[in-house]
């Protein structure tokens, strides 16, 4: 039963949730930029404009505390964080390829060991995907293997149509029980065309030649050939919506502080760093293999996902122009 | 000599610290101690060799950790102990807090001054001055904010615990 | 865990009466790392150092906080007891609870509040303290005087006296410097010459002083206890070995009209020549520029005539390096020039005395060497110009000094006592002349000076005019000395036969080039900067530099020879011990995370910092770090502040330590 | 990302000079590697996408002969040959293209003894301006995508280079944005400062691309990576990047050569360059202090005069 | 005759002598510039510099003419030449506390309405002849050398102070003039005086005073054995000329020394004809001097 959501009740949608004590968290404007930030109105709302970092920080924050700790008289008492009080959590607004990303992630989050602080975020999250309308010459989502209209990882999705408003689709028990909770918001019938979707000008890669490519080639000069230019930031990984290195650090004092968990990147030169000041992956280009490699090799290995999702983020805010669909084109291209 | 500090409560007493030089304002607050001047309690001084030692990270980390006024004293020109540290000092310290009131630091809360080791008189001036006029003031309020705000995405959105944090 | 064991000094009642002090020692117990905590009435007394002591012991202390009064009063006392305790010194801190707090605060409650965070903060930074070891520097015992005038000499012979070797270097021919020079000398009038050359000869003589005349220092290298300083001995043509000091060379030679300088080109030298009679080294000296044989290769009188056949055409500059442990710097001065100045020079000459050109108009020295006995007139006062018998003599005072105009404002203090001494000499020679002094006001400290003074007025007849000169001019043979007289506020003028201009004292010519050499500071006029005006007169802020004598600033004999004797005394303390010990307040750097950026060296203003190059075992250079010459080290920390890596860290001082103390916030 | 509004906007300059820069660059460039003067080229070449360009280290002529100059070309290469980038070159002496800006580092880097100037053969560019971050590289340059450092320029021309590529054209007067953004942030009261920088520096994600792209950022360990003492925080939260910009902006002070890379790569839209510029701005009034295109011995923050200001010491 | 393009371009600041007591100093300028194809454009509607009296009693009306003489002569192109050393002393060193010192600089703009012309050079013909033409150009151009004639040049007080204005030549031993002349082929005699006060404006005042220091002044020229005197200041002029019987009458000593504004003997020697020498306005005559040595 197809149902619509003109573009008024998508915000008031919003307004609804937010009533009820849910965080909404969606495209919203700050300054310059459009960001995924939690909406106190759902006028807020800015659809027009891919947000500059993806949204896996709703599970995933640039920075959390996850536990501290205070010594006093003899004794030591370490508190951790109360997950109970994370909040009921709507993502409205996402594009298919920060939709797909949190999935993908599930795999390493629960792997060995479950982290509570990703899985109990994905749990009190529902996340409401759009379909793409509008892409540049960075956007390569159809040659990982998605579309402009990928319901991957969406519990509902909307479909923008002609004459405004979205066609509706509940794919999971979230997306029904969300939609049913505010029914009268989504009318029956109305146009249902969608509006063109978006056509990234790419062909689609053989992921798995690319695959079996990087498996035969650990060292080659490509690598050297690519990364010398890296300045060795951490804006790639950092706008990526599959990125998911961290590290942890200590904050505070002997007496008390706390131990707070934060993103990585592999383009930092202490990435991977021992404490003997050891680092196995010592120059820019070992590191960047090692995006390339966690990406579309060991991912892949060991999940049998890919860690990307064709967004190009990296692509358009690489301080040195790296363009990582002109590097696998390359591999493409030898294997 | 002045014993006449009156020993009125007020609502707010500041913390203060005092970056200081061991050869002048040091010791120009040793005399101060030694000619038995009062003034008020909240200062805390951290010794240093000379103020060529003195890293503008320091005020920073002052006002992070709830200092409401930093003083930074040292030789007067000419008078370093080490011949010109004072005077790196005077153009690091010049720059600092031109950029401290840039980011929206009060200069008020921030106050350098020369003290010599004969100036027992004006350490105790300058600290009574600062001490009021950054009582005056009230606490500072933006590192300690800064310190407790945190991304969205980290906030365990729950009202109870957020008074909590708050009344830290 | 640290181990702190905090001491809480009473200090009698000075702390314990505005400060609860059983309650500051109760809440040092309860910080993190504090093993033992308390208080007692006098921690600096006998038994008060037992305690901390015991308690190092038995509580197995590794760290001690002496809360109680100014490190600047006790951090020695404790820090000795703590090191008698077994432990190093380093670790030991003072918490001022007394001039900081008991003493400038009424209200207890608040005292003791300060005080527990006084302790507080001293204990996060004592846990952090490292053992810190004295820092150890070889001392070469050997002394180098750069100057050979009376600072010179005097510090020479009292560090080699004391058994040190000394290597003195003088630039001119003989040593002896102005001094040599003089005629009498103030207060005593006692004949320079007759006090002088024995000092002269004892330099000569001295086993343990290696004298190089007519050298120059050219090139300074290393630190205190440790210099390596090349020397350039300057082509004599004459073999300081052969020569016998016959000086038939010298009555032989046919060039013989050449204005002698020591004379101040009043009296005339052969071109090979000794400097004056009593010259030490008694070895002539070929002037290359004026000798007919360098000029044209003709002539070769001297060498021809020489019997031990000394003279040797073909020297050549010898380099000498000597390793010294201490240097003196005793290079004295050189008198204000009337002449025009270059553009550009801060100094300005007198055109309105004529720019030098009035020659009846002369300075102090070339006075000095008319009244000398051995001077070119025999000590006959006569005028240059025609060789007459000034009636009238005018001497002026503060020609250049006190003079901003002329851009040097500071005061020579040798002129006023020395140009009542020409008025004395003056009459003394000249019975019927008369002498005139135009001066600003008479500056007379000294043991006898203000009495010499008078009786230059009282007795020999001086008249004294307070004023100063405008114009000086010839005026047939006479010269016009216009000038005022402010006492009586009238203008006079004064028809003299000779003008005596007491010009100013100024540092050596090129003093800032030696200067750059020895990496010494100099002031705006270039006289050489003293570690601290007051309380290191003879010292350099460059470790292992000493200064003696005018070029540290105007002086006469008696302070110059005190001042040499007090240079001398501080190289005989460094040389009393084979290792200088010092404290170990130095920077460090971190070689690995030094990138050589050198900002460190900029700032640093006691040239400690050096340029290390770091080679790997195939000796590829890998990089160029920051290295910091701990013996040469100020410690103030200033290249810490600048670094922006914090790879160079000052010991006692580290981030780390400070910071903990801001943390206790 | 809307596609299809060619809002035609005027281009700032006739391209060809910016064509006229690529042939002169890559004459030299194939020279100076055909004649072995050098052992790299480190330059410009195209990227994928259209007007895009990045650095590139050509160590062949056919390489050389790809080099470009173009408004793309954003890069301040400078930063190649600081000790933290240089491992990506090959030993012995290089050249490298740098607009006057760039120079300014490069001429920094000298002064900061990271490299001499006989170890590289610097190829000056004339440049009318580059493309601020954010804009579209496919339309040719115009005032509104030009970098707002580029409005307000005065090293279009390099001086002191070994050679300079290509000639001026005549440049438009722009207004002069980001000196009326100071202007603005100047007049507001502290507390406004405070809330407008509180605010950009609370999006900071602490991807330290500004710190990756600074030619002075050459550091092995930076102060902000430290954890032991801990000086700055070093997780990405308010606090902490507060101070890590705060004493990134003292650290730059009176060496920071003004090629505002750092603001341009900032992935969320911070104005780093305004602290920058604000430092420099003091320096210079109260010291005379530039950062200029030939090295210089001594810092604004490394020297000092008896006279300095001293007003605001009690 | 065409006009020959100049070869530098001045404004020209005369002062109030030289349209009057000083018309010959002003004559023989113009002439000589004129012969050495020098532009002088007059400042139009220029006012009194205020020397002398206007900065002994009131300091802000005598920068305030000089600021106004200043910005009236932005209006006129070239560095601004001035003959008179009275007019010279109070421009440049109007233009240096003005520079030096803003709030006097305020008060000034306020009364002359009008911000203060930074940036004119000012210039005295001394300097305009020695260095801007240049003394080699200058003996090119000599048609009639002065070689017999021994002058005796005279600074005055004014030429060279005060002396933290940047000065014209050393302040108290210059050679600007003696250089000047010597272009022109004269000999020029070392003598004592040449840089002490003539009495200036005492001379109504006190002229008793300006007997004295003037007998000075010309004893001390004669006895150095200079046939004449040069000046380049009207005030000097003024004094050392007119007054000059009346010294000799007062003093019984002979002088006859004709004395010449500088410009008069470099017009004579670059050919000026005579009549625009303005020979005739001076007191002492100088033509029996001129004929011995074959000047005219």
């Amino acid at each position: 039963m197809a149902k619509t959501l003109s573009l008024d009740n998508l915000h008031r949608l919003v307004d609804a949730l937010l009533q009820e004590g849910v965080r909404v968290v969606g495209p919203k404007r700050t300054g310059t930029l459009t960001v995924y930030a939690p909406l106190t109105r759902g006028e807020e709302l800015e659809l027009n404009e891919l947000p500059r970092r993806s949204a896996k920080e709703t599970f995933f924050p640039p920075c959390e505390t996850i536990l501290s700790f205070e010594k006093r008289d003899g004794r030591t008492t370490v508190s951790d964080p109360d997950l109970d009080r994370l909040p009921e959590t709507v993502l409205i607004g996402v594009r298919p390829c920060d939709a797909a990303a949190p999935g993908i992630l599930d795999a390493v989050f629960s792997w060995d060991y479950d982290d509570p602080f990703f899985l109990e975020r994905r749990k009190r999250t529902t996340i409401i995907g759009i379909a793409c309308t509008s892409s540049d010459d960075a956007c390569f989502c159809t040659a990982v293997g998605l579309t402009p209209d990928a319901r991957q990882g969406s519990d509902l999705f909307l479909v923008p149509v002609e004459g405004g408003g979205f066609a509706v689709e509940a794919l999971d028990a979230k997306g029904s029980a969300l939609k049913e909770r505010h029914a009268a918001l989504f009318t029956a019938g109305g146009n249902t065309v969608p509006l063109p979707l978006a056509e990234p000008k790419v062909e689609p890669l053989d992921l798995e030649k690319i695959r079996a490519w990087l498996d035969g080639n650990f060292e080659h000069p490509l690598w050297k050939e690519i990364a010398d230019r890296c300045a060795g930031c951490g804006a790639c990984a950092f706008l990526c919506p599959a990125c998911h290195c961290f590290d942890i650090v200590d904050e505070g004092g002997e007496g008390s502080g706390c131990r707070r968990k934060h993103w990585d990147a592999c383009g930092f030169g202490k990435f991977t760093m021992h404490a003997s000041a050891h680092n196995p992956r010592d120059v820019q280009p070992q590191r960047y293999r090692n995006r390339i490699m966690h990406k579309f090799k060991y991912y892949r290995d060991k999940f049998g996902q890919t860690l990307c999702t064709g967004c190009g983020r990296c692509i358009r805010w690489c301080p040195v122009g790296i363009d990582i669909k002109a590097v696998l084109d390359e591999i493409n291209k030898k294997s | 000599m002045t014993a006449t500090a009156t020993t009125t409560k007020h609502d707010f007493e500041p913390k203060l610290v005092a970056f200081v030089c061991t050869w002048c304002t040091y010791a120009g607050a040793d005399l101060a101690g030694t000619s038995r001047m009062q003034y008020p309690s909240n200062v805390r001084v951290v010794k240093f060799p000379c103020t060529g030692r003195i890293d503008p990270v320091f005020i920073l980390r002052a006002f992070q950790k709830g200092a409401d006024g930093v003083l930074v004293s040292g030789c007067h020109p000419g008078d370093c102990h080490y011949m010109a540290g004072n005077f790196h000092a005077r153009r690091r310290f010049a720059a600092f807090r031109q950029l401290l009131d840039f980011v929206g630091v009060d200069l008020k809360r921030l106050q350098f001054s020369w003290v010599s080791a004969a100036e027992g008189g004006k350490w105790v001036e300058v600290v009574t001055e600062l001490t009021e006029r950054v009582r005056e003031m009230g606490p500072m309020r933006e590192f300690i904010d800064l310190d407790a705000s945190e991304h969205w995405s980290a906030e365990l959105a729950d009202a109870e615990l957020k008074a909590a944090y708050h009344s830290l | 865990m640290s181990r702190i064991g905090v001491f809480v000094c009473h200090c009698g009642e000075n702390i314990s009466r505005t400060v609860d002090v059983e309650k500051v020692a109760e809440a040092a117990r309860g910080l993190l790392g504090v093993a033992h905590a308390c208080d007692y009435k006098y921690m600096c007394s006998d038994p008060g150092q037992a305690l901390l002591k015991k308690a190092v012991a038995e509580h197995r202390l590794d760290g001690v906080v002496v809360a109680a009064c100014s490190p600047r009063m006790h951090e020695k006392t404790f820090r000795k007891a703590t090191e008698q305790a077994g432990l190093n010194p380093f670790l030991c801190e003072m918490a001022n609870i007394r001039e900081h707090c008991s003493w400038v605060h009424e209200d207890r409650d608040e005292a003791t509040a300060k005080a527990i965070d006084i302790v507080h903060m001293l204990v996060e930074r004592v846990k952090r303290n490292r053992k810190l070891q004295p820092i150890s520097v070889p001392v070469t015992k050997t002394s180098l005087v750069i100057g050979g005038g009376i600072a010179g000499i005097q510090a020479a012979l009292d560090i080699a006296d004391a058994g040190h070797r000394v290597v003195l270097v003088e630039r001119e021919p003989s040593i002896g410097g102005h001094m040599a020079q003089l005629s009498e000398t103030f207060p005593t009038l006692d004949c320079s010459q007759c006090i002088m050359t024995p000092k002269m000869v004892d330099v000569a003589n001295h086993p343990n002083i290696t004298l190089h005349t007519y050298s120059e220092v050219e090139e300074v290298d290393g630190y205190i206890g440790n210099f390596q300083v090349k020397i350039r001995k300057k082509a004599r043509s004459v073999d300081m070995a052969r020569c016998t000091g016959c000086g038939v060379c010298m009555a032989k030679c046919p060039q013989k009209k050449i204005p002698n300088s020591f004379d101040r080109d009043l009296g005339m030298r052969p071109a090979i020549y000794v400097p004056f009679p009593q010259a030490v080294p008694n070895v002539p000296v070929i002037d290359r520029v004026n000798c007919t044989w360098f000029k044209s290769g003709k002539c070769g009188v001297c060498q021809k005539v020489c019997g031990p056949g000394a003279v040797d055409y073909a020297q050549q500059d010898e380099f000498v390096v000597e390793q010294v442990g201490a240097i003196v710097v005793a290079t004295g001065f050189n008198l204000y020039d009337i002449s025009e100045k270059p553009k550009g020079s801060p100094i300005k000459g007198y055109g309105e005395f004529g720019h030098g050109k009035i020659p009846d108009v002369i300075d102090g020295m070339t006075f000095e060497r008319l009244a000398s006995a051995s001077g070119p007139t025999g000590g006959k006062i006569l005028r240059p110009s025609d060789g007459r018998e000034p009636k009238q003599v005018v001497f002026v005072q503060c020609v250049g000094s006190r003079a901003r105009e002329k851009g040097i404002s500071y005061c020579s203090k040798i002129c006023c006592m020395y140009t009542a001494k020409h008025t004395m000499l003056y009459k003394h020679k000249v019975h019927d002349g008369q002498a005139y002094v135009f001066f600003m006001d008479a500056r007379t400290p000294g043991k006898g000076y203000d009495e010499f003074w008078r009786r230059s007025i009282e007795q020999e007849e001086a008249v004294y005019i307070r004023g100063m000169v405008s114009r000086l001019y010839q005026k047939g043979d006479k010269i016009v000395v216009m000038g005022s007289d402010i006492a009586v506020g009238i203008q006079v003028e004064i028809e003299a036969d000779l003008v005596v201009l007491a010009t100013a004292v100024q540092p050596r010519q090129g003093a800032e080039l030696l200067a750059q050499k020895l990496g010494i500071s100099y002031d705006q006029y270039n006289f050489y900067s003293e570690a601290h005006a007051k309380l290191r007169p003879v010292e350099c802020a460059t470790a292992g530099i000493y200064l003696a004598g005018a070029c540290q600033g105007p002086k006469d004999i008696p302070d110059t020879v005190s001042q040499a004797s007090a240079a001398a005394a501080k190289v005989m303390t460094l040389f009393a011990k084979d290792q200088l010990e010092r404290e170990p307040i130095v920077a460090k750097v971190n070689e690995r995370f030094c990138v050589g950026c050198f900002a460190c060296k900029k700032v640093c203003a006691y040239g400690a910092i050096e340029e290390k190059e770091i080679r790997d075992r195939q000796g590829n250079l890998v990089k160029v770090v920051a290295y910091v010459n701990p013996g040469v080290c100020g410690g103030c920390g200033t290249c810490q502040a600048t670094c922006p890596s914090k790879s160079v860290e000052l010991d006692g001082y580290t981030d780390e330590q400070i910071l903990a103390m801001i943390e206790t916030l | 990302m809307t596609q299809g509004q060619q809002t035609e906007s005027t281009p700032l300059v006739d391209p060809a000079c910016y064509a006229a820069a690529t042939a002169a660059i890559r004459a030299e460039a194939v020279r100076l590697l055909e004649a072995g003067e050098v052992t790299a080229v480190v330059g410009y070449r195209a990227g994928r996408r259209a007007g895009s360009a990045m650095p590139e280290v050509a160590t062949t002529a056919e390489a050389a002969a790809q080099l470009i100059f173009t408004p793309g070309c954003q890069n301040n290469l400078a930063l190649f040959l600081s000790k933290a980038k240089r491992e990506a070159l090959p030993k012995g002496k290089v050249a490298v293209v740098v607009k006057g800006c760039d120079l300014r580092a490069l001429a920094g880097l000298i002064g900061e003894s990271q490299l001499k100037r006989d170890e590289v053969h610097v190829i000056g560019v004339a440049c009318p301006g580059v493309y601020g971050a954010g804009a579209d590289l496919a339309k040719p340059l115009a005032a509104e995508s030009l970098a707002r450092k580029c409005r307000e320029c005065k090293v279009h021309l390099p001086e002191g280079t070994d050679v300079v590529a290509g000639t001026l054209p005549p440049l438009p007067d722009l207004a002069p944005l980001e000196a009326e953004e100071l202007a603005r942030l100047e007049a507001m009261t502290p507390q406004e400062r405070w809330a407008f920088w509180t605010e950009q520096f609370a999006r900071c994600i602490r991807c330290l691309a500004c710190r990756q792209v600074c030619p002075f950022c050459f550091c092995t360990q930076c102060l902000c990576d430290r954890n032991r003492p801990q000086a700055v925080d070093t997780s990405p939260r308010p606090a902490g990047n507060t101070a890590w910009h705060i004493v990134r902006a003292m650290h730059l002070a009176g060496r920071c050569a003004g090629c505002a890379e750092c603001e341009r790569v900032c992935p969320m839209d911070i104005p780093l360059n305004l602290l920058n510029r604000k430092m420099a701005q003091e320096l210079f009034e109260l010291y005379g202090f530039e950062t200029t295109m030939q090295p210089q011995e001594q810092g604004a923050l490394t020297s000092y005069r008896d006279g300095d200001d001293q007003s605001f010491i009690k | 005759m065409t006009a020959q393009k100049h070869v530098l371009d001045y404004s020209y600041y005369p002062g109030c002598s030289l349209h009057a007591s000083a018309k010959e100093y002003d004559e023989s300028t113009q002439g000589l510039f004129k012969a050495l194809h020098i532009g002088l454009t007059e400042v139009p509607d220029w006012l009194c510099c205020g020397a002398t009296p206007a900065h002994n009693v009131d300091e802000l009306l005598s920068l305030s003419l000089c600021a106004k003489n200043l910005e009236l002569a932005k209006g006129v192109e070239g560095d601004l030449a001035v003959a008179c050393a009275a007019c010279f002393s109070r421009l440049k060193t109007t233009q240096h506390k003005l520079e030096i010192d803003p709030e006097k600089r305020r008060q000034v703009e306020f009364a002359i309405d009008a911000p203060f012309a930074d940036g004119k050079k000012v210039k005295h013909l001394l300097e305009i002849l020695a260095r801007d033409f240049g003394l080699e150009r200058l003996a090119e151009a000599v048609k009639k050398p002065l070689s017999d004639l021994k002058v005796a040049c005279y600074y005055g007080c004014l030429l060279t102070r005060p002396p933290e204005v940047p000065e014209l030549d050393c302040i108290e031993a210059p050679t600007i003039m003696e250089k000047v002349i010597e272009a022109a082929g004269a000999q020029t005699v070392s003598w004592s005086h040449r840089l002490e006060c003539c009495g200036a404006n005492f001379t109504l005042s006190r002229p008793g005073v300006v007997l004295k220091l003037s007998a000075d002044i010309l004893a001390s020229a004669r006895d150095a054995g200079a046939d004449c005197i040069m000046v380049a200041c009207p005030l000097c002029h003024g004094n050392l000329d007119i007054r000059q019987q009346e010294i000799e009458e007062a003093t019984g000593e002979h002088f006859g020394l004709p004395v010449f504004y500088m410009t008069q003997l470099l017009a004579l020697a670059v050919g000026v004809r005579e009549s625009k020498l303005g020979l005739d306005s001076m007191i002492v005559n100088p033509l029996p001097l001129l004929k011995k040595k074959g000047l005219v």
